[in-house]
């Protein structure tokens, strides 16, 4: 088939990244304050034809380097939607187009964008690779910009420092995946990941598969893809790059590499099960165990915190837990239609959480931090002190975002994971049965500091002395700078956070309207049956 | 097939390229300087582009190297980012010490 | 089982008979080294990357003499040697490689050993080259002649001149700041002491013995189609078969492998999206680094303190040029650095 | 009508609009024009209600052929798969002739107290908050009464016992209020469990919780499964538990013995509400649900002796009690109780359509004598006990004649509302059993006893106003009973009120003719052959025909069936007119012609007087029986909790924490290159683990 239909959304969103390298160029401020404009008309371009695309079948490009699924439509829809979030979250709304309160783009606002709509095009790029090289190449493009981004968005030493430490550990992480794909290649001397299920699928006296060769390629890719995902044991970053990167990119970075890196997993266990999920017990085993560490290591360092950025960090690891239990029911599970339901859990709760992400993360942004910085809004318990009461439609979406997070009912977490824990205990096999219990021992767990947050904001500090200590750090804090200042409002952001909250609210109480998201999930379970061909 | 890369070939070459993913590694975990850090997963990935060459080789397909033409690409642009925020970072306290840089924690 | 002890005789002989270019058949048959899993025993392999750990550890920079890590040094280069020898006696056994192989392959390793020892940086970036070079000379024994020039054009031409720009302009600016080392012998901390180094080239060795290990288990062999064990063609630098028969089309495979059009073609039919993918990532890192590069800081307040005042000369000309890149940014952040006329 | 029947949906959603609105903007922006999205919310929807009434009045009829529409609004929840039965709660509405009268009665009266709260609420601190809780009070009584399905039922009847909650809890600075408020919710969660214990089973025994599926014919809907007999195998023996689990719901929130203790301390509540949810719609809600599921009662002989017996007893003892209360309101609460009595009685003696008769008449007269009883309280400043006062008449004399044609109906007085609608009730019971008859009948004279007591005590004899000498007497204090704020009310009885009262007498006049026996102008038994259509009582019929053979004429009428002859029985009027004929001409002797000696009546008979004026000890019973084990089993829990569960929890909240602790200083120690050791080492330790 035509490569060009194929890849319409993608196309178009590159073609506004373009457009907006050019716009770079311009030093007006007007052209930076056009730059979301761009970038959102693309977004929503890319997606009615991501949603249009077709849904059954697998449509493959001559090469075979790119195969469209039903999977794959699913999470470019569904990236190109929170990444439409994501443009309004960081909307510059200062005069000069250079800045909104808690992101600097000093006067590379339209580079930021184009950067994000590259990431945006490398998930893309993910779900419907179909060889090892545009695998490999879709990870780096969904990761690379998300490098740029976090030590771009503000101009503090933290921003830069959360930038190396992401960039040069993405860079071993990339190292590790090429190892593996090398390994995975040799093994089969096939690049696309179709004929290597074919190879795989051969009878076990022909043509040999390498042995452990094999069990090392996956492995190794495997890591790569758990370090985007911040999962146990490659989390180690996650904490300090989500607290130094501005809020809306810490939004975006919990959001793009991870789909991105679960989007490549499921793939890669797919074409190591050689598409019958015929998987290694032990690697079974490893699922499961890092499953549960992720997400009891993600819990467990949230408690003990101080900063908000960085509690949501480790709630993000423990969040990526909650998606590889997922994982781990998939490939435990025997009947084919439980397979189904474990990967459509996966795919609805990608979204929950990605739209619960940008609920809490918007709500930081528009509070203001205690001692006023340049890119700076709320960060830590004491800027939210008593915010709710100031600030009250924000406090309650950020107790409905938090309570959504730890996944109590009326909200979109809740089914989120529901529909996980679901097969999970309806396979009957004692492993994921332990699982769900350890879930939800997890899920009470996180309520410890979910709910911190939330009393923080309704706690009863009236924020006394915040304006003394605004009025006297005003001038160090502002005199290098353009950034506007922080009681500005944001209609964007605003915007975000009710489509976000309607989304959790809407998903959590319409029944109806959870049950579509999920039949829209379930239907990216249709690749299951046709294969990656 | 034709067979003019045979296992045994094969597996010296890997062996090589493994090694020198491993010495890469090793540099990129003690050594402080960012720039030497970033050298040392260069070295990583020279590793994995000779075992790719070698199993192009074995296999007698050109996909091999045409991958490593992309690990070519990927370097280089790695490069490029990892030698700005290095500069960047050293413009700040004016080294390049990897310990330095430890404000985010906890 | 070969124990390395008495396997060193054996060894030397192959090697000699290897760099002469003929195949000598060791003692040890085809059909014995067929019994055995691995033709090197995974005590050995366990024994030579403990011994390699070790030396490693003692050779990286670190606050040790630098005698002791000579030391280091020697071993290593013994270790190296042993199970150079050890492959070579299965290599011999097998039919032989090349010596070129061994002799790049020596080169690659040995830089590539100085790249994450040396306490200069420079001095590093240079090995790098090196190593580049010698694998580059792998490429070309595996017919990837493109590949080799693309390499050395590449990463010795291109991203090693980065580098060591980069480099001169931190240690210069580092050497500006330490006064009380005006020549620069001893090597600033972060170059002259590494970071937890036991663990490092533990982990490390770990790593390529594990590797090693899998690569020579003989049931991880890879096999293709056609039966291969009546074709047991050993290929040195020149791509004559040693050995066994020639296959049927074998050079007209070597040369396709060999020959750049068919590397284009290769890239441009079956890998066009992902050449496009590349050309996105390149531009974008472009326009990344160029980005990140005019990042205004906002330095703290201790740290400005800390930091030495950077020395500008007084007669060192401004730039003018409206076409390059200020790095330090103009302290109006609504102009690009540079003037827009 | 068919506007009204395909946007059905509209009918609650007007109203949750309105509270909305008043709840969201009231407090800032509409403040004393709160009023205003209620009256316009509610107001549509009774104007839809009365449409929607008239539209199926008018619809022709055949005998024989049920009427129904059914109208889709969205799924709501859907589970289960084809083995179990698939739990199908779709949010839609089921109108029939019952639903319609329902939602007139509901709406019209609704429409029409929330026009008199405007008045008599005016000036009160949380003058929205009261508004958007009559919103949302009548939006979630609509759909309680057009639910398909019984969780829709249940969300209404949840819905209102909320809104029941927070209204009796009103005047929450109010100890008393307070108390009432969480009397009322506990004793209707014992209700409330019995109902949803019979919903599961119902689920569980029929498979689904429709009442009927796409249609009545079809065999999807419970009750046509009853109908046939057709439950799952198996649990044919649960079938029999069913109504009385349902029972027990319907004594909860209809406040019969023993769950009727909340009622009377339920006019706490501001007067309107009383008079809306605690006397015309609410507390009906347990007989719209017996009625609307007859058909699984019908069969049940025990279940319909057990209603009937606890809906006698409720009623003859709430009617004792309330002769010595002194209290207006409580009056009139006993009143009410023993009032719903009578209605389960008409349910259980196999006449359901007397018992609707009854529930409507019922939500004129005593929705009118509540609102009259606020206009004195008005007037008084929020004075109620008529020991206090007398001779009220002059002071308000349009209240007086509201009140007079009030106690006239709910007295069974020939000729108005009450007096047919008992009457039937009476007769029919007396059909079935001659005790029951007679307790009945007994009841209508206590009945018409005591109201006049209220009537001749307040309003006749010599004047005596309590509260001093001030004009109207009003008084400033006590404003935390119903509190108007301190500007004066130079009018006891503005039109906003009165108007409301007048329409609501007019009703309480006229409301029986709705169903008289005989034709007068309108067809004899109009309401009973309009009901007759409506597939509740079509199938109950059809059960009670096939369980009691042929039916009686009385049962006919009864079941709104086409009785075989058409003879008046004017026996039993008479009979129930003399009763409370009798009842009123006592109690003008005692109370106004004589009022010492009324107090030497009460001082013979002291044994009794006292049982009555202590309600039987009903509240002591159960504190000492219920309230004081169920404390004493909560020491019991809270100690449990506290050390045990405590402890644990204890426990568990601070292992994490010291994991993390441990994990935050081990391994986030932010060093970039520490972090690569570990990822890498933890990288080899797995491939170790793999490949050994």
């Amino acid at each position: 088939m035509n490569v060009t239909q194929l890849i319409i959304p993608e196309l178009t969103l590159l073609a506004a990244a373009a457009l907006l390298f050019l716009m770079g160029g311009s030093n007006a401020p007007k052209t930076r304050l056009l730059a979301p404009v761009v970038a959102l008309l693309a977004m929503v371009g890319a997606l009615v034809a991501s949603l249009i695309g077709q849904r059954t079948g697998v449509r493959m490009d001559d090469t075979g380097s790119l195969a469209v699924t039903a999977l794959s439509v699913y999470i470019k829809s569904i990236s190109i939607g929170v990444g439409a979030l994501f443009v309004l979250l960081a909307w510059p709304t200062s005069r000069d187009g250079a800045s909104n309160r808690s992101i600097s783009f000093s006067t590379e606002t339209s580079e930021y964008f184009a950067l994000l709509l590259l990431a945006i095009t490398g998930m893309c790029v993910v779900a419907s690779a179909n060889s090892l090289p545009t695998l490999f190449l879709g990870i780096e493009l969904a990761s690379i910009p998300t490098y740029i981004m976090v030590t771009m968005s503000r101009p503090h030493q933290q921003a830069q420092e959360a930038g190396v430490k992401y960039f040069f550990l993405g860079a071993l992480s990339a190292a590790m995946m090429l190892l593996g794909m090398s390994y995975l290649f040799g093994v089969t001397g096939e690049m696309r990941l179709d004929h290597i299920i074919d190879v795989l699928r051969r009878p076990a006296d022909g043509p040999g598969i390498g042995g452990s060769l094999l069990m090392l390629a996956v492995l190794l890719m495997m890591m790569s893809f758990l370090f985007k995902l911040a999962a146990v044991p490659l989390h180690f970053y996650a904490g300090d790059v989500y607290q130094g990167a501005a809020t809306p990119v810490t939004a975006a970075i919990s959001f793009i590499p991870k789909i991105a890196g679960m989007t490549a997993l499921i793939k890669l266990l797919y074409v190591a099960g050689a598409g019958t999920w015929a998987l290694d017990p032990k690697l079974m085993k490893l699922v499961w165990i890092i499953a549960v560490l992720t997400m009891t290591v993600g819990n467990v360092l949230g408690l003990l915190q101080y900063n908000v950025k960085r509690v949501l960090a480790y709630s993000s690891i423990a969040h990526s837990g909650y998606l590889l239990v997922g994982l781990a029911t998939l490939v435990h599970v025997k009947a084919p239609e439980q397979r189904g339901d474990a990967l459509a859990a996966i795919a609805f709760y990608m979204l929950a959480y990605g739209v619960m992400n940008v609920a809490v993360f918007g709500v930081l942004m528009l509070l203001p931090a205690k001692v006023p910085a340049p890119a700076r809004t709320a960060e830590t318990y004491d800027d939210l002190a008593g915010a709710g009461w100031r600030h009250p439609v924000l406090g309650v979406v950020m107790a409905l975002g938090c309570f959504s997070l730890i996944g109590i009912p009326a909200t979109a977490g809740f089914f989120g994971k529901l529909y996980l824990l679901k097969p999970a205990i309806q396979s009957g096999n004692t492993a994921l049965v332990w699982l769900a219990v350890l879930t939800m021992i997890n899920a009470a767990i996180s309520a410890g500091y979910y709910l911190k947050i939330v009393t923080a904001m309704w706690s009863k500090s009236d924020g006394a002395g915040t304006e003394a200590i605004r009025d006297t750090a005003h001038d160090s804090a502002y005199d290098l700078g353009h950034q506007a200042p922080a009681t500005e409002r944001s209609v964007p952001v605003l915007a975000a956070i009710a489509l976000s909250a309607a989304g959790i609210l809407a998903a959590g109480i319409v029944f109806p309207l959870t049950g579509a998201i999920y039949r829209a999930a379930a239907s990216a379970t249709a690749w299951l049956a046709d294969g990656p061909r | 097939m034709p067979d003019v890369f045979t296992n045994i070939a094969l597996q010296h070459y890997l062996i090589v390229g493994a090694l020198m993913f491993a010495i890469g590694m090793i540099g990129f975990m003690c050594r402080r300087n960012l720039i030497v850090m970033f050298l040392c997963s260069e070295l990583m990935l020279q590793g994995v582009a000779i075992n790719f060459i070698a199993f192009g080789a074995f296999w007698g397909k050109l996909s091999g190297q045409a991958f490593v033409i992309f690990i070519l690409a990927i370097a280089a642009a790695e490069a490029a980012l990892a030698l700005a925020i290095i500069v960047l970072l050293f413009r700040q306290k004016h080294t390049v010490d990897s310990q330095a840089f430890r404000e985010l924690r906890g | 089982m070969v124990d390395p002890q008495t396997a060193f005789p054996v060894v030397i002989s192959s090697l000699l008979a290897e760099v002469a270019g003929t195949s000598a058949q060791a003692a040890t048959g085809p059909s014995a080294a067929s019994a055995i899993t691995s033709p090197v025993s995974p005590g050995a392999v366990v024994a030579l990357c403990i011994v390699a750990g070790l030396a490693t550890w003692l050779m990286l920079p670190g606050k040790r003499e630098i005698a002791i890590r000579r030391v280091g040094a020697v071993i290593l280069t013994a270790a190296a040697l042993i199970s150079a020898a050890l492959l070579m006696r299965w290599t011999a056994a097998q039919g032989g490689m090349g010596a070129y192989f061994w002799i790049f392959s020596a080169i690659a390793l040995v830089s590539s050993i100085r790249v994450i020892t040396h306490t200069k940086p420079v001095y590093s970036a240079l090995y790098f080259v090196l190593t580049v070079f010698a694998t580059a000379g792998l490429f070309v024994l595996m017919w990837a002649e493109f590949m080799a020039a693309a390499l050395v054009l590449i990463y010795a031409g291109a991203i090693l001149i980065t580098y060591v720009f980069v480099i001169m302009l931190a240690s210069e600016a580092a050497a500006i700041g330490a006064g009380d080392n005006p020549a620069g012998t001893i090597p600033p901390e972060q170059d002259g002491i590494s970071r937890s180094p036991l663990l490092a080239s533990a982990v490390g060795f770990v790593l390529a013995g594990l590797l090693v290990y899998l690569i020579l288990d003989k049931r991880n062999e890879i096999h293709r189609d056609v039966p291969h064990a009546a074709t047991v063609a050993i290929v040195n630098q020149s791509g004559d078969t040693a050995h066994g028969d020639k296959a049927p089309g074998d050079t007209g495979h070597r040369e396709e492998l060999a020959s750049a059009p068919a590397l284009g073609k290769e890239l441009v039919e079956n890998h066009s999206i992902n050449l496009q993918l590349s050309a996105i990532l390149l531009t974008l890192a472009m326009v990344g680094a160029i980005t990140l590069a005019r990042r205004r800081v906002i330095v703290s307040e201790q740290d400005r303190l800390a930091s030495v005042e950077t020395v500008v000369v007084p007669g060192t000309p401004t730039d003018d040029n409206p076409h390059s890149i200020l790095v330090y940014g103009t302290t109006n952040p609504r102009h690009k650095a540079y003037p827009e006329n | 009508m068919n506007f009204v029947i395909e946007h059905s949906y509209l009918i609650p959603l007007l109203p949750l609009l309105g509270a909305l609105a008043a709840g969201l903007l009231g407090a800032k922006v509409l403040k004393h024009n709160s009023h205003w999205p209620i009256w316009i919310g509610v107001g549509a929807s009774a104007l839809m209600a009365i449409v929607l009434l008239v539209g199926m009045l008018t619809e022709h009829h055949e005998p024989g052929r049920m009427m129904y529409f059914m109208s889709h609004w969205f799924d709501w929840i859907v589970a289960g798969d084809e083995k179990t039965g698939i739990f199908n709660a779709a949010a839609g509405a089921f109108i029939d002739p019952l639903t319609a009268v329902m939602l007139a009665v509901v709406c019209g009266i609704g429409f029409l107290i929330t026009v008199f709260s405007k008045g008599y609420m005016h000036g009160e601190s949380g003058y929205f908050r009261f508004f958007a809780y009559l919103g949302l009070f009548i939006s979630a009584m609509t759909i309680l009464v057009m639910g398909d399905n019984l969780i829709m039922l249940y969300l209404g009847w949840e819905g209102v016992g909320l809104c029941s909650y927070l209204l009796i809890g009103y005047y929450y600075e109010k100890p008393a209020a307070r108390e009432a408020a969480k009397k009322a919710f506990i004793v209707n969660r014992i209700g409330d469990f019995g109902f949803a214990l019979g919903i599961l089973l119902t689920f569980y025994c029929f498979g689904t919780v429709s009442f009927f599926g796409t249609g009545p014919g079809s065999n999807t809907g419970f009750l046509e499964k009853a109908l046939h007999g057709i439950a799952n195998p198996g649990t044919e023996v649960y079938v029999f538990w069913i109504p009385f689990c349902l029972m027990l719901g319907a004594f909860g929130k209809s406040a019969q013995f023993p769950l009727s203790v909340w009622l009377p301390d339920a006019m706490e509540g501001p007067t309107p509400v009383s008079a809306l949810i605690h006397a015309a719609t609410m507390v009906t809600a347990g007989v719209y649900m017996i009625v609307r599921l007859g058909t699984l009662f019908v069969g049940n002989s025990n279940a319909m002796i057990t209603i009937a017996v606890i809906g006698a007893f409720t009623a003859i003892w709430a009617a004792t009690i309330a002769l010595r209360q002194s209290d207006l309101k409580k009056v009139f609460a006993y009143s009410t109780v023993s009032q719903l009595g009578f209605m389960f009685v008409g349910v259980a003696v196999l006449a359901p359509v007397a018992a609707v008769f009854h529930l409507i008449t019922h939500a004129f007269f005593k929705a009118l004598l509540f609102l009259s009883s606020g206009v004195v309280m008005h007037a008084t400043g929020g004075e109620l006990d008529m020991c206090k006062m007398s001779g009220l008449k002059r002071r308000l004399p349009k209240t007086r004649i509201l009140m007079l044609i009030g106690c006239l109906a709910l007295s069974g007085f020939p000729l108005l509302s009450g007096f047919w609608s008992k009457d039937e009730i009476v007769h029919a019971a007396g059909g079935k059993s001659l005790v029951l008859g007679a307790v009945m009948l007994f009841t209508s004279l206590l009945t018409a006893y005591y109201t006049f007591r209220l009537y001749f005590r307040v309003f006749e004899g010599p004047e005596k106003i309590p509260g001093g000498d001030h004009h109207h007497g009003l008084s400033q204090g006590d404003s935390e009973s119903h509190g108007p704020a301190a500007q004066a009310h130079h009018n006891p009885e503005p039109l906003s009120m009165m108007l409301p009262l007048a329409i609501l007498a007019i009703g309480a006049v006229f409301a029986g003719v709705i169903n008289l026996p005989f034709a007068a102008g309108v067809r004899e038994h109009a309401l009973g052959h309009f009901l007759q259509q409506s597939p509740s009582f079509a199938m109950a019929a059809r059960v009670a025909t096939a369980k009691y053979g042929t039916l009686t004429d009385t049962d006919k009428l009864g079941l709104g069936q086409e009785p075989t002859s058409h003879v008046v029985e004017v026996a039993p009027l008479v009979i129930g007119g003399g009763a409370a004929l009798i009842g009123i001409a006592l109690a003008f002797v005692l109370h106004l012609q004589n009022r010492a000696k009324a107090d030497e009546l009460a001082g013979r008979f002291g044994s009794v007087t006292r049982v009555l004026d202590a309600k039987y000890w009903v509240d002591e019973i159960y504190q000492a029986l219920i309230v004081e084990p169920a404390r004493a089993l909560g020491r019991l829990f809270w100690w449990f909790d506290r050390v045990i569960v405590g402890g644990a929890s204890f426990m568990i909240g601070v292992i994490p924490q010291i994991g993390g602790a441990a994990l935050k200083f081990s391994t986030q120690r932010g060093y970039l290159q520490g972090y690569a050791v570990s990822m890498l080492a933890c990288l080899v330790l797995i491939l170790l683990w793999m490949f050994m």
